[in-house]
């Protein structure tokens, strides 16, 4: 029996609940540092496992309960979700160090909620059920409503219940889809319902595509796509600089289902549903380029930037999978944990300058420079450089990878978005970082001495950690974009998936 | 009486869409609240409503659905009930705090009430 | 004795309760309903807001058949005066003094009060010397004050002294 | 050999992490560790040489990202050798000037830093053998010299400078990666030597108009032409060696660098000719103009530089051989004259401290030596013979009036030429004339005086450069060229001759008009007009930065009227798009969508329509009192025990059970936070909005309830049937609903149980220490229920039990461990409301948070025990005890899990309702409101009349 | 007359009366008019409920519906006591 | 036999509705608010009790056997009937404070 599958789900749910057991105060920061870390530790050994069989093309599937798929809930690890748990756990190491410079003392929970999180952002991506997948998007919110609240105030609280509103109602909204592709299909197992969907009688063609509408709807809500962005800069910017970086791989999972579901319920043997709102996607993909990238020119604040930032590059996302081709999917993929891993980064120097001016109020307005800026102002050039998608860097490679592949009839409008919304985050990333790192320090000397506090190392090496990534990533790009291209192909191969899934027989029970 | 129940969902949504979009967090979440009785009846339906075949099986009986209703959108629902009422809950105490915290009940703070804008704002939690 | 088993009268109701409640009176269930009935009361115990001492309880059964016929005769009363035109009926409050002391006693009065239809126990002071009656129809407040007290809460004195 | 390409490139930024690494050592070690990286790069370029003027090609090549073509190849031709001895030597000039150029104040470590890594990314740009590397460094170009002249980042020009250059040219780069990708698609490859060679494919393409127009883009940015030249100027604000190194010598000089090395793939054709002259002309003629009229020393050579550039451009513009080789001379001839030019400058501003031509004048009497060097290298800009300007301008000249054009287009080339050789001599002289000769300098605070040897030595020996290669060019500089235009040109490699002296023919004759037509313009314009007292205005300048600011007062107007932070709004659009897409199939086709089957499938039985209106008339009944909100909770009450009713009703008796508990503490936690918060909502103003939110509601439950009502009359396929029959045999369970819950999807209620779980712990974390005032307060001591808590004493127990039965009996009849958890909560929570919190918690020291922890871990045990007998997780077992007394006993593992629920679920509640019973008082504020007035309390709202 | 189908005549006769009481109950709910009325319609609601219960089982021969019939005896009471707590304090949990 | 208890039932279901029914015409019917509150909250319980008892027997005539678990939701109405009656009535004593009646006489 092969438990890897789920041990990405268990091991934060153990930590978590451990966490929670040394919460009392006769047990030190220290206990709870190390559970977290132990936690880390063996989810990462996990995860390295699990990258090593879907490297060699190997799926990874479990039946829970030992029912078969189409009873029970099955996990599948193909190589998608294997990216995703990876980019996940990479970027929760590095957010978790942040985190352990001081703001894990401060909120309470933090570290039992940090773990919940990670379990609902695993779950949602290894599930193979449609349900189950609502269940850990709920998991994955409710734990990210506790993180970005606790140890807040103020306004933050006004912000944190839009989010939370928001939310609550996508995840109504995602109910009823549930409800009408159940009432309708019968089944919640993802390969099941591709199956009944491949055979849909016609009489039932618009109420489905009712409802898998919504299902998108939904995602695109979660994933901030245009108009459903807006929750999102303010949202972010807000949080905590340790859980604004964890958060970057959030809108990710709202991606990653609409990449699931578009390949799996509407992929080529979709009949009727095949392709349906791709086309969609894809326009209101490259509008939300422009759109974000205007929020970007627009900020004033550097974490709504940042927010905008993430916005723009789910939107580049958006394009690349709405494209649908191999070729693009695949950069889209390599494309997305980068987009993680600079979107955080930025976050935590976010953090960092935060810390470096003290004061509450105009803390990271896009102004003022401080002493000692050299260290932040590298790191910042550095993530500016690949989030503006600015040679030699991931944001370059991926996006020139996607551009390359784009198919001749919407050259047009892809490149026209991506490079035009580029040009325009160039402007802004390097407007922000001359206010930052350049800009006379002439209204710190009018307000007077300014009570600041040297970066925590452990911060500042968080940082570097995430960029570390990012280089990495430039570096092994071609073996990243194999395994990333060798994903779309595994993606588009719908039949396999299904007939593994319900070709799988439980190891005790009769099929 | 698929009638009744589509327009009893109807009905509830409509209610619960009006309520969502009011300025006031507490209306909003009255608003979620019956958003989240439409979508439970509308999972429930999704099993179409039989009367008086609660699926708890019975020795002899046949188990199909021409004796039993269908259990699973029961057991979707109780899960979507209690997931509904932790978000409820969460939300309860969001309103809570932003209330204490920025003195204003008013989801969007354009046009807090004037005794509410005479309040101390920034003072509360914590 | 008082320290395992604070309530021996609680903890035969809810072996009778749970019994009733499985509608089995098999020997698994008669051991869990013990066990039950062991472990609640000595967990409600800690929560017992104040303790009531329980005297004899031979005025019980009398106490009753009296209840049960008053509510029977009184719920037709009531619903005559509820059928009939509203005119004819005349609600109004009284404080009944009470002699009382036991707060269990006071409550179980003050619910026969309440479930006795007609009348309705609403306020008790803060001393627990005066009880608010409301009746639905009040003829003769003196007779309804003496109504209670000899009938309720004299039987009652003695099982809550 | 490819090693060596590698280490050349790989020398300069190995170099310049040295230089970072040592910034604490003294300032001329550190020069000296960076004049290693162009010191050792020419000896290794020098190693190479034989095989390039061999005519070889070396290569490199790496993988990178084969995937998308990008490949790590290294590609040295004559043409790239040429560039690369220009970048390498005028580099390591460079860094021994700045050594003496910059101030104690400022840090040579980090200049010489980022010296070196603009020299890496130039280099590679020279010697990419895949244009993607190309674009690659091409941007690391404009990044780096972003950071260049930001260097004085204190001063607003820099920072402007900087922010415009990287703009512009950041801009162009992603316009040539678009113009790079383009050709990938067309060649099918971004190999250099495969694209130089599919030339005649590229021109014949359909693409291929967007491919030149794209990478045009990127070239005529990088190289400043019109109408772009202007962030040239601007990035004058750099300390002088990098405008002499980037600015003169090489950065602008990539631009003209693609030009040439894609010359072979992309000229030859009428867009090519037109465009890339016009360009060229038009940022000659303009670029020279200002020069005349611009006071700044380095703005006067910026400008002058940009004409240059246009000359260049239009020299591959005209794309004859000749112009070829003509441009490739003039790219040598100004990269040396302009560097010394830019030198002397700086040490000019270096000793008087000021660049201003206004405040300057007579310095030949103060720095002869230096003032001899300036004046030479300001001969060979105006192409004054004898000097190596001179010959690239003749054969500019001879190019230009040598076309194979229409008529109107030799003329407007030719036209171009003088008028270039007249500007050119007139801002030369103008820079000669009024640095070094008449009266001055004016208001200056120190003397000036020769600057240090060492500062000198670079202009020297480029001004040296400049007289050799004018007086012997077939000595000096004809290897080079004819390596460089060689490997541009191939075999249509033109004879050419390199003399100073061809006779009389035309061009020189232009040069002799050009020479006395600059001396009159200047003297003329002298004369005419104040030249002091021009202002001149950029306008490109002042445009792009209006448009820039523009561009951001949009971003953010447009920005703020869409996301203006309303949740309302944020609502509002995700409704509707839900809508949208639901509504819109049904639209599309409703025929089928929502065909009528013959009616209602099922009959109602009556009590069915009265529970119909008990769930609807509260509702709507809310609706109408949602502002009283006391009222609307209590009608909440009644459509919860409706919809309670109709899940009994329709067989659902867990969901009734359920719905009821959840009803109930729902019920609980509304109304603790009542307290908080106003009892009632405003009135609304605005019945547009009313009207439109209600048009929204009716619309939403049409759609949703038409969906409802289409989706029941289909036939129902489920996959349940097999789980009603394998519940019972395989799962030992009669109460399917149960059996799904722990066994077939236990892994959902696993997910439920955490979002429960974490529902407290947010709850606790938001609650923890929060102090608030309640909204108003009712004076006096709290109210007396203990009558109540009496009886409840008697309850609560009974109530445990039936907990305990509900948990028991779950996997057979409803119930289970969740029900049961809120059943317990439930006679606690009364307590809580009828003694009060303290009363309640000194009795019960319970830690909820550790309950739920305990629960968690429980439930994680009894579904991970299952893996120790190698069945996955959450496999149920099935324990049949025969026990002596009690007889036997079905014990499936199922129930361990369900024991971990109801120890979440009970911790959890409780935890979240005693966390929201207990808030503290806030120390610092009284009630928001005041205290409520018992005398004046509303019957009908329970609060305030209105 | 057969004493049996008297009988469940009888039961679907009560389960009439049953749900009219709901009904009866449902407009004082809706038009109140004072707080306590609406606070005593909901109590009265959940009561007549189990009666509606009870009769349900009566009528479908299944006593499935017990359960919920014991949890809104007990929970009824406890929705009214808090509404009405709240009323009397709006600190409900003092 | 089964006739009489056929009989016992239907006189017992006949008896519950109709205090059923009483207790809300009351709630609907009566003008004072206190009345009202008299008649729901004992009616009622009576009248469920009767339903509740009739159930027993019902599904002991049905074959089902003795269900007396139903009593206890009886016991429980009856438990908490008064409860729910005295706090309806503070609350409505405190919002009509009009109704209050003079404070008790003085100790004596
Ligand atoms: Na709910
Ligand atoms: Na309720």
């Amino acid at each position: 029996m092969n438990h890897l599958p789920i041990l990405p789900v268990l091991i934060p749910m153990a930590g978590a609940a451990v966490s929670l057991m040394v919460e009392r105060r006769r047990f030190g920061a220290g206990v709870r540092r190390l559970v977290a870390w132990l936690s880390m530790a063996a989810l990462a050994a996990v995860v390295a496992m699990l990258v090593a069989d879907a490297a060699r093309g190997q799926v990874g599937t479990y039946l829970l309960g030992d029912w078969p798929a189409r009873l029970g809930i099955a996990l599948v690890a193909d190589r998608l979700s294997v990216w995703m748990v990876a980019v996940t756990t990479l970027l929760a190491a590095a957010s978790l160090l942040y985190a352990c410079s001081g703001w894990d003392r401060r909120a309470p929970h933090f570290h039992a909620l940090f773990q919940f999180q990670l379990m609902g952002l695993n779950g949602a991506f290894l599930t193979g059920d449609l349900f189950n997948l609502f269940v850990f998007f709920e998991v994955m919110l409710i734990a990210s409503y506790g993180l970005l609240l606790s140890g807040g105030r103020g306004l933050g609280m006004r912000n944190g219940f839009h989010y939370v509103v928001f939310n609550v109602t996508a995840s109504s909204l995602f109910l009823i889809a549930l409800g009408l592709l159940y009432g309708l299909l019968g089944t919640l197992n993802m390969a099941e319902l591709a199956v009944r969907i491949s055979q849909l009688p016609a009489a039932n063609v618009a109420l489905v595509k009712a409802a898998i509408g919504l299902l998108l709807v939904v995602f695109c809500a979660k994933a901030a796509l245009l108009p459903l962005y807006l929750w999102l800069p303010d949202t972010y910017a807000r949080a905590p600089a340790a859980v604004a970086a964890l958060f970057a791989v959030m809108t990710k999972v709202g991606l990653y289902a609409v990449l699931r579901v578009s390949t799996l319920l509407l992929g080529a043997g979709a009949g009727a549903l095949a392709g349906y709102g791709q086309s969609w996607l894809l326009v209101l993909g490259a509008a939300t380029l422009i759109v974000a990238a205007l929020g970007v020119l627009g900020s004033a604040r550097l974490p709504v930037m940042i927010g905008y930032l993430v916005v723009w590059s789910a939107a580049t996302l958006f394009v690349a999978f709405a494209l649908g081709e191999p070729g693009t999917v695949g950069a889209g993929l390599y494309y997305l944990a980068h987009s993680c891993f600079t979107t955080a980064a930025l976050f935590l120097i976010a953090g960092l300058i935060r810390r470096r001016h003290g004061s509450a109020d105009q803390d990271d307005s896009l102004a003022a420079a401080l002493p000692g800026r050299t260290w932040p102002g590298v790191l910042f050039l550095i993530a500016g450089v690949a989030v503006a998608g600015l040679p030699p860097l991931t944001g370059f490679l991926g996006k020139a990878a996607l551009l390359a592949a784009t198919p001749p009839s919407q050259v047009g409008l892809v490149w026209s978005t991506v490079l035009v919304s580029s040009l325009m985050v160039i402007i802004g990333v390097s407007r922000a970082g001359v206010r930052l790192f350049w800009q006379a320090p002439a209204r710190l000397e009018e307000a007077g001495p300014v009570r600041t506090a040297p970066a925590r190392p452990v911060a500042t090496i968080a940082a570097t950690v995430l960029l570390g990534y990012v280089v990495a990533m430039s570096v092994f790009a071609q073996p990243l974009l194999v395994y990333t291209d060798a994903t779309a192909r595994q993606l588009q191969d719908t039949a396999g998936y299904v007939d593994h899934l319900r070709g799988l027989a439980p190891a005790r029970r009769q099929p | 009486m698929e009638l009744a129940l589509a327009t009893a969902i109807g009905v509830l949504t409509a209610v619960a869409v009006y309520l969502m979009l009011r300025a006031r967090s507490f209306d909003v979440i009255l608003g979620l609240t019956f958003l989240s009785y439409a979508t439970n009846l509308l999972i429930f339906a999704g099993g179409r409503p039989v009367v008086g075949k609660a699926p708890i099986i019975v020795e002899g009986m046949p188990a199909d659905l021409a004796h039993y209703t269908d259990p699973l959108p029961q057991a979707l629902v109780l899960t979507a009930i209690v997931i509904s009422f932790a978000m409820t809950a969460v939300s309860i105490v969001l309103a809570m705090r932003s209330r204490a915290d920025n003195g204003g009940d008013h989801v969007d703070a354009h046009d807090a009430a004037p005794e509410e804008a005479r309040s101390n704002p920034g003072g509360g939690g914590r | 004795m008082r320290r395992w088993l604070p309530s021996p009268s609680l903890s035969v109701a809810l072996l009778v309760f749970w019994l009733l409640l499985n509608h089995s009176a098999s020997p698994g269930q008669v051991l869990l309903g013990a066990a039950l009935a062991l472990a609640i009361p000595l967990l409600a115990r800690r929560m017992d807001h104040e303790h009531c001492p329980t005297g004899s309880l031979r005025g019980v059964p009398r106490l009753a058949v009296v209840f049960a016929w008053d509510i029977i005769r009184s719920n037709l009363i009531v619903a005559a005066q509820v059928l009939g035109p509203e005119s004819r009926i005349r609600p109004g409050f009284v404080w009944v003094p009470l002699d009382i002391g036991n707060l269990r006693g006071i409550t179980v009065l003050a619910s026969m009060i309440s479930l006795t239809p007609g009348t309705l126990s609403v306020v008790l002071t803060d001393d627990r010397r005066h009880l608010l009656v409301h009746a639905l129809h009040l003829d003769d407040a003196d007779a309804l004050v003496r109504q209670i007290k000899t009938r309720y809460e004299t039987p009652l004195m003695e099982v809550f002294p | 050999m490819p090693q060596t390409l590698d280490l050349l490139l790989a020398l300069p930024f190995v170099m310049a992490a040295a230089v970072a690494a040592a910034h604490r050592l003294p300032r001329t070690v550190i020069a000296w560790i960076a004049a290693l990286a162009p010191l050792l790069g020419l000896v290794l370029l020098g190693a190479m040489t034989p095989a390039i003027l061999d005519g070889q090609v070396l290569h490199s090549r790496h993988l990178w990202l084969p995937r998308i073509g990008l490949e790590f190849t290294l590609r040295l031709d004559g043409f790239a050798w040429m560039f690369a001895m220009l970048v390498l030597a005028i580099g390591a000039l460079v860094i021994m000037y700045a050594r003496y150029y910059l101030s104690r104040n400022d840090s040579l470590p980090r200049l010489l830093a980022f010296l070196l890594l603009f020299m890496g990314a130039m280099l590679g740009v020279v010697i990419s053998g895949n244009l993607l590397l190309l674009s690659v460094f091409w941007e690391l170009t404009s990044l780096t010299s972003f950071l260049l002249i930001g260097f004085w980042s204190h001063r607003q020009d820099a920072r402007e400078g900087a922010r415009m250059a990287l703009v512009i040219t950041g801009g162009g780069g992603l316009a040539l990666l678009g113009g790079v990708l383009l050709i990938g698609r067309i060649v099918g490859s971004y190999d250099l030597d495969a694209v130089l060679a599919a030339g005649d494919a590229l021109r014949a393409s359909p693409l291929y108009p967007w491919a030149l127009s794209l990478v045009l883009g990127g070239i005529f940015t990088k190289s400043a032409q019109f109408p772009l030249h202007f962030w040239l100027p601007q990035a004058m604000a750099a300390p002088t060696p990098v405008s002499a190194y980037l600015h003169s010598a090489t950065m602008v000089k990539a631009g003209v660098f693609l030009l040439a090395r894609l010359h072979p793939a992309l000229a030859g054709t009428d867009l090519f000719f037109y465009t890339v002259c016009t360009i060229g002309a038009l940022t000659l003629l303009v670029g020279a103009w200002n020069a005349i009229f611009e006071h700044d020393l380095k703005g006067l050579l910026a400008y002058s530089t940009i004409s240059h550039l246009g000359l260049i451009t239009m020299l591959f513009g005209l794309g004859t051989p000749m112009a070829v080789v003509a441009g490739v001379f003039h790219i040598l001839n100004h990269a040396i004259f302009k560097c010394s030019l830019f030198m002397a400058a700086g040490i000019i501003d270096h000793e008087t401290g000021t660049r201003d031509i206004r405040k300057l004048g007579g310095l030949r009497r103060l720095m002869p030596f230096t003032s001899a060097l300036a004046i030479i290298a300001s001969l060979s800009m105006a192409g004054i013979p004898l000097l190596n300007g001179f010959l690239s301008k003749e054969m500019f000249f001879a190019a230009a009036i040598e076309t194979d054009a229409p008529l109107p287009m030799r003329i407007f080339t030719g036209i171009t030429a003088l008028l270039a050789g007249v500007l050119g001599v007139a801002y030369s002289l103008r820079f000669v004339y009024e640095s070094f000769f008449g009266d001055g300098p004016r208001g200056l605070d120190t003397l000036p005086h020769e600057p240090p040897r060492w500062m000198k030595i670079p202009v020297e020996v480029l001004v040296v450069l400049c007289v050799a290669v004018g007086i012997v060019p077939a000595l000096t500089v004809a290897p080079f060229l004819h390596a460089g235009a060689g490997a541009i040109l191939g075999s249509a490699m033109p004879d050419y001759s390199l003399a100073v002296w061809h006779g009389l023919n035309w061009p020189l004759a232009m040069s002799i008009a050009g020479i006395l037509g600059g001396v009159l313009l200047y003297f003329g314009l002298a004369r005419l007009l104040n030249l002091h007292a021009v202002v001149t205005r950029a306008i490109g300048r002042d445009l792009f930065t209006y448009n820039l600011e523009l561009l951001f007062v949009a971003g953010s107007r447009i920005t703020r009227a869409l996301a203006n932070g309303s949740l309302q709004r944020t609502l509002l659009w995700l409704v509707l798009s839900a809508l949208l897409v639901m509504a819109l199939p049904l639209l599309l086709d409703p025929g089928t969508a929502l065909a009528w089957n013959g009616g209602w499938r099922t009959p109602m039985q009556w009590p069915g329509w009265v529970l119909w209106l008990l769930m609807l008339v509260p509702a709507l009944t809310a609706l109408r009192l949602y502002r009283h909100r006391l009222l609307a909770v209590a009608c909440i009450g009644g459509t919860g025990l409706a919809v309670s009713l109709s899940f009994v009703f329709l067989s659902a008796p867990d969901l009734a059970l359920t719905q009821l508990m959840v009803e109930m503490v729902t019920l609980v936690l509304l109304l603790l936070a009542m307290n908080y918060l106003p009892e009632r909502s405003p009135r609304e103003t605005g019945l547009p909005r009313r009207l439109r939110d209600g048009a929204i509601a009716l619309v939403a439950g049409s759609v949703v309830g038409a969906l409802a009502w289409a989706m029941m009359l289909r036939p129902h396929d489920t996959i349940a049937v097999e789980m009603l029959q394998r519940s019972l045999p395989q799962a030992w369970g009669h109460n399917v609903v149960n059996v799904i819950l722990v066994d077939f999807r236990g892994f959902d209620t696993f997910g439920e149980i955490t979002v429960f779980a974490i529902a407290g712990l947010v709850v606790h974390a938001l609650l923890r220490r929060a102090r608030m005032a309640p909204e108003r307060h009712f004076d006096g001591p709290p109210v007396d229920l203990s009558m109540p808590a009496n009886l409840m004493q008697v309850l609560a127990p009974m109530v445990a039990a039936t907990s305990i039965y509900l948990y028991l009996r779950g996997h057979n009849a409803p119930g289970g461990g969740f029900i049961a958890g809120l059943v317990l909560a439930v006679p606690l929570l009364i307590q809580y409301v009828l003694q009060g919190a303290r009363s309640v918690e000194s009795r019960l020291g319970f830690d909820f948070i550790r309950t739920i922890g305990i629960g968690v871990v429980l439930a994680l045990a009894s579904g991970a025990a299952s893996m120790l007998f190698g069945a996955p997780f959450l496999t149920s077992g099935h324990l049949q005890l025969q026990l002596p007394l009690i007889g036997e006993l079905e014990l499936p593992s199922a129930m361990a899990f369900d024991t971990g629920v109801y120890l979440v679920v009970f911790g959890a509640a409780m935890l979240m309702l005693s966390m929201m019973g207990t808030i503290k008082g806030s120390r610092t504020r009284k009630t928001q409101r005041g205290v409520v007035d018992s005398s004046g309390r509303s019957a009908f709202t329970g609060e305030e009349p209105v | 007359m057969n004493t049996t189908a008297l009988l469940d005549m009888t039961v679907t006769g009560a389960l009439g009366v049953a749900c009219l009481a709901l009904l009866l109950c449902l407009w004082r709910l809706v038009f109140g008019p004072t707080v306590s009325d609406r606070i005593l319609a909901l109590d009265t609601l959940s009561v007549t409920a189990i009666a509606v219960l009870m009769l349900w089982g009566m009528q479908l021969d299944s006593t499935v519906y017990f359960e919920a019939a014991l949890v809104i005896a007990m929970l009824g009471f406890g929705s009214t006591v808090v509404l009405s707590k709240f009323v009397l304090r709006r600190d409900i949990v003092e | 036999m089964n006739a009489a208890i056929d009989l016992v039932l239907i006189a017992l279901l006949v008896a519950g509705s109709i205090f059923i029914l009483v207790g809300a015409l009351g709630l609907v019917k009566l003008s004072d608010v206190f009345a009202r509150l008299h008649a729901p909250t004992k009616s009622s319980t009576l009248g469920v009790g009767c339903v509740l008892l009739a159930s027993v027997g019902y599904h002991l005539l049905q074959g089902e056997g003795l269900q007396l678990r139903e009593l206890l939701i009886t016991v429980f109405l009856f438990i908490t009937a008064p409860i729910s009656a005295h706090l309806i009535g503070k609350a409505a004593l405190a919002l009509l404070p009009g109704h209050q009646p003079a404070p008790p006489p003085g100790d004596d």
